[in-house]
């Protein structure tokens, strides 16, 4: 047996797989699929202060190993997320975060204090300053690094549990906009989130994505993300969690390797509904098979 | 130390051996694999969830509705067209492959065999895919399923052995008149429709392209008959996880159904079809 | 017969079939696959003052339909170029792009300078403000949109051949880059380059390229590529060369109709040699069968 | 109007029909094709760079080594060892199916049938790919070739009838013992040349992994023989443009030669392949 435990901030998470935002539902989409408690953790779908219905369709199209998105962050909202969703979320014996997003900074902090000041049973927050499939907020904010280090600030005073900043790959340094989180007292950095990508029907001459463009993720954006867990390896001391295309337990081992201490997988739920868990035992076998006593010692250990 | 599997459940994820592959009519191929689940717990209405491929192009599974079971022999059929690369390559797979789906997914036709005396399976192009297994599942529960069946030409049409074997009236329509009524397959419900007494006891189950779905939503709103229609949009997932698969609810409030895990079939005045 | 040609600053080009700068080396290299004067004009690989060996192997790697490269810009030098390259360039009969690139904006100027005194005969510069695989100058240069105009108003200076600015797309705002480069005297600004990536062999813990990063490119890219060429078109009213995952004659049209006058063929041209002169053949007939009379009237014509 | 075709020279770019795909030991395939350009134009040690699918995984082609051809029949072969994607999917082909490739690329081996006397042939494991065609130019011009073939276990050992049939004659070395010189095929070499009264007149052709062709040309230099070798390195392109395929010259300066076109093969003391 290996270890595979890893810290994020207060939390220890059982294994370093948890399922990104948005591509696992709240987490009962794919309980019938495999036993969640498996996972180190799951990350719901952004939640939003008031319920949304989302972005007109087409809303997905298919890319070279990749696929564009603009859901538009629908959602039920915060109430409905507590009422109708925490109770399947509070039976699992796995670590629930769950991510949020705003349109202002206010908006952001209401929405803590609104789960804080519940009887929401979950371990940290996922902060979605990247959302690049909303007019208001999302990347926009994410890309200027002293609104991130600002909502990152109030944030953390709002609660004392994991929170995690997730970060946008559109911008010029994401190493700084790490860094000025980490400075403003985030636990972890996870990413990346999407990049803007479009698509056009040639025959139509529509854009593929009624919203004209979306969010580019899966195999496709790996390298991207990989050399940004890279770039933020280098600038921040708190834990990285690495998300772009992963979609087998060797993606994850390169993630770890460039610096990343948890994965998130994203699209690959889709096509594999239970590809998390195999990463979960591939991963264990992995380490057994290369005598790794804990996971942890994967993380930075490219040979570079 | 043996290798540590994860634990994933059986009745849904599947690699099936495929029996058979067999072009019916032009670019439409009906797959047979076996599978003893789906063989005996397939409703009809419900599809399964392909990877054509091991690669990511394309990176999407593929979904199609169940055609045919039979649980004597565990097998289960489902009927495809070639229009792209997934059914393509789908296409050019052999017997004694596996076949890697997910399923089976979704919702399914309801029956209820109190109110309902005749049920009328409306079929557009490979909307026929479905009707068989519902037909099979109409008959066992002893009600009498008619099907109409609409093409563009004669060469189209496919099954049509598979319907009248198991004792199912068809009526065909083609677009241009080269076999049955000449037309749309709804302009033949509907004169059908006109034609009864009375429509009491008469029920709708439909496949097809939207622009076929949307009038005969109508038709069965005017003659005041209940009708399931069953769905096609893109799906990233079939499983509820990627909201990519919405269709606009029929309510004054913008609200969108997921076809995935709410469809594919609706009734057909739950949905808005009309843009 | 449809009319293929477009314009690019002072530049009419037959057709808007370019092929990209490194990967179509100078020209002779191709012209054993097919007659390279069917393409609209030809790019060269990016000449820099002094000769330069490149970056250590390996240099390349395949990623999801993709690939990272890391070349570090090998190229013979300026004055080869003009002794050794120049005399086959000199003899074809479509346009000749020369592509460069300087440590210091000193050293594009000294550049401009020697090739506008020699006597090359060529037709405009592509100015590489935007290469991921070099320390100094490259994509540093090309995110900082200040020094990126100056670069510009000098070489305007310089010459009165057509000036196409290169841009990167690691940058926050490529429109920003792209509008401050228009009002610097650019004839055309061409994008995008590279994405800045990253792939790990996890056997050996390496990473798949020597210098670690490298640049993506490759159908994987496309979407971002296309969003880009599409925010720079809503800023810029200067002619736009679209670049990036460009295979077929449709990945050409959804360049253009997304607002591309013209478009370069990069990677494409290392699977199949001659696939530049097959989208010429292709888009003609493209235009043909939809009876388009002047390929430009494809530019922005998306529908959204 | 008939649609507008680009003119691409077909002396390079082909579409060939497969006419076998045979495993020959285990995992070593050899793929025939038709082509009569290849089957009279190709020399010893140039290479085909082979598109193994439409799609972009894998991205890149691949190349192998011409492995022998047939002008009277019009034939090429290629011999391959599967060891990934691509070779795998190559693997799956069929006869009949249509074999995407460009070449014959690089240099080739340079025959001096003047001052040569004596071939040696090197390989090691796939490295004996390009020898057959090599052997046959040998016989051709007169030359006799003799061939050292190392692998690490017997089982891996292909084509040896082929080679026997020319009258070939064939020294095997195996790293286990299980046939022949129990040892690296460089010592076999090495040996070979120790106990020769003369060297004069002999020289090397080798193909293998740089880890063989490294002693080789030290060995070669230590009995002042002539010896070209072929080398493999990644490729994204095959035709000069990528710079992906470097190898150091051996020279005080640092400088990349570029195997696709520059070699494959070279001199072994042209060449750095120490690190
Ligand atoms: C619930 C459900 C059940 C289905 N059952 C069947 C069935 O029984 N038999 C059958 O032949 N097909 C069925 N389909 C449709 C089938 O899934 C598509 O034909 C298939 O996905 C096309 O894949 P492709 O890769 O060959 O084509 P692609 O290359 O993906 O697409 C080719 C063209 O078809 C369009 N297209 C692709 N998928 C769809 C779709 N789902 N709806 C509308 N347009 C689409 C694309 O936009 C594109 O223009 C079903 C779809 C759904 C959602
Ligand atoms: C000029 C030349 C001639 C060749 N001739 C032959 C031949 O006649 N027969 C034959 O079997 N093979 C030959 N090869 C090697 C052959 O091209 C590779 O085995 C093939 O490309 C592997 O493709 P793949 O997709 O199966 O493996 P991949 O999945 O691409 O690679 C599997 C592993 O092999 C490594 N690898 C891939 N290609 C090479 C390479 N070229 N050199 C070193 N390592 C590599 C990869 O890094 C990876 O670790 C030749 C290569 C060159 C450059
Ligand atoms: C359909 C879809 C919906 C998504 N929704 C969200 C979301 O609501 N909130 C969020 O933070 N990220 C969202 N993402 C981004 C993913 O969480 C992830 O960052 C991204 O997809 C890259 O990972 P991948 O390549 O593994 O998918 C979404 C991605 C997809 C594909
Ligand atoms: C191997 C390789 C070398 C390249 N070298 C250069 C270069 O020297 N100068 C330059 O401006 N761009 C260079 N590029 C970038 C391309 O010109 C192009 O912008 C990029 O590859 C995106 O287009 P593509 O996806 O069609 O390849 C290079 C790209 C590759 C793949
Ligand atoms: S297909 Fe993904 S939610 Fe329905
Ligand atoms: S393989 Fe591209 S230059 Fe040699």
């Amino acid at each position: 047996m290996s270890d595979l435990k890893v810290n994020i901030g207060n939390l220890t998470l059982k294994n370093p797989v948890l399922t990104a935002s948005g591509t696992f539902g709240y987490g009962e989409e794919f309980s019938s699929f495999f036993d969640i408690n498996d996972l180190g953790g799951i990350i719901t779908k952004t939640i939003t202060l008031k319920p949304r219905v989302g972005n007109p369709f087409p809303r997905i199209a298919e890319t070279p190993s990749g696929m564009l998105n603009s859901i538009g962050l629908a959602n039920v909202g915060v109430d409905a997320f507590i009422s109708e969703k925490m109770p399947f979320l509070k039976t699992l014996n796995t670590a629930v975060i769950v991510n949020v997003a705003g349109n202002t900074v206010e908006e952001y902090v209401e929405l803590i204090s609104k789960l804080e000041d519940s009887d929401a049973e979950f371990d940290g927050y996922e902060i979605n300053v990247s959302c690049p499939n909303v007019k208001e907020g999302g990347v926009l904010f994410g890309s200027n690094y002293n609104i991130t280090a600002e909502i990152t600030r109030k944030i953390r005073k709002a609660t004392q549990r994991c929170v995690i900043i997730k970060l946008t790959p559109n911008v010029t340094s994401i190493g700084d906009v790490a860094a000025a989180v980490e400075q403003a007292g985030a636990d972890s950095v996870s990413l990346i989130n999407t990049l803007i990508g479009m698509a056009i029907d040639v025959d139509t001459r529509r854009p593929k994505i009624a919203c004209i463009t979306g969010g580019l993720s899966g195999p496709a954006i790996k390298p991207v993300a990989l050399a940004k867990v890279f770039e933020v390896s280098k600038r921040v001391n708190i834990p990285i969690i690495g998300i772009g295309g992963i979609m087998n337990y060797q993606d994850a081992l390169e993630f770890m390797m460039a610096g990343a201490t948890a994965i998130e997988v994203g699209t690959a739920n889709f096509i594999d509904p239970a590809i998390s868990s195999t990463i979960v035992a591939n991963l264990h076998n992995y380490c057994i098979s290369h005598n790794i006593r804990h996971v942890r010692e994967i993380v930075s250990s490219i040979i570079a | 130390m043996s290798p540590i599997t994860a634990s994933l459940n059986s009745e849904l994820i599947h690699n099936s051996e495929i029996l058979e592959v067999r072009e019916l009519t032009p670019r439409i191929f009906r797959m047979r694999f076996h599978n003893s689940f789906l063989a005996r717990n397939s409703l009809p209405g419900q599809f399964i969830n392909i990877k054509v491929n091991s690669e990511y192009n394309p990176l999407w599974r593929r979904p199609f509705s169940i055609h045919q079971i039979n649980s004597g022999e565990n097998w289960a059929d489902i009927l495809f067209k070639v229009i792209g690369k997934g059914t393509d390559e789908l296409s050019r797979m052999n017997p004694g492959e596996s076949l890697d789906f997910i399923g089976p997914l979704g919702n399914s036709f309801t029956i209820k065999p109190d109110s309902m005396k005749v049920a009328y399976m409306v079929a557009g192009g490979l909307g026929i895919a479905p009707m068989l297994i519902l037909g099979h599942a109409l008959l066992k529960l002893e009600i009498h399923p008619m099907l109409f069946y609409g093409v563009r030409t004669e060469s189209e049409f496919c099954c049509l052995d598979d319907f009248e074997s198991a004792g199912i009236k068809v009526h065909l329509a083609t677009e241009d008149g080269s076999r049955g009524y000449k037309g749309f397959v709804t302009a033949l419900i509907e004169s059908t429709l006109r034609d009864m007494p009375s429509t009491t006891g008469i029920e709708l189950f439909s496949c097809g392209p939207n622009p076929m779905l949307l009038p005969l939503g109508t038709i069965a709103d005017r003659y005041n008959v209940p009708c399931q229609v069953s769905l096609e949009t893109l799906m990233g997932c079939g499983v509820g996880a990627c909201l990519g698969c919405g269709v606009k609810a029929n309510q004054n409030e913008l609200k969108y159904l997921y076809v995935c895990t709410q469809g594919p079939v609706f009734n057909s005045n739950e949905i808005n079809l009309s843009e």
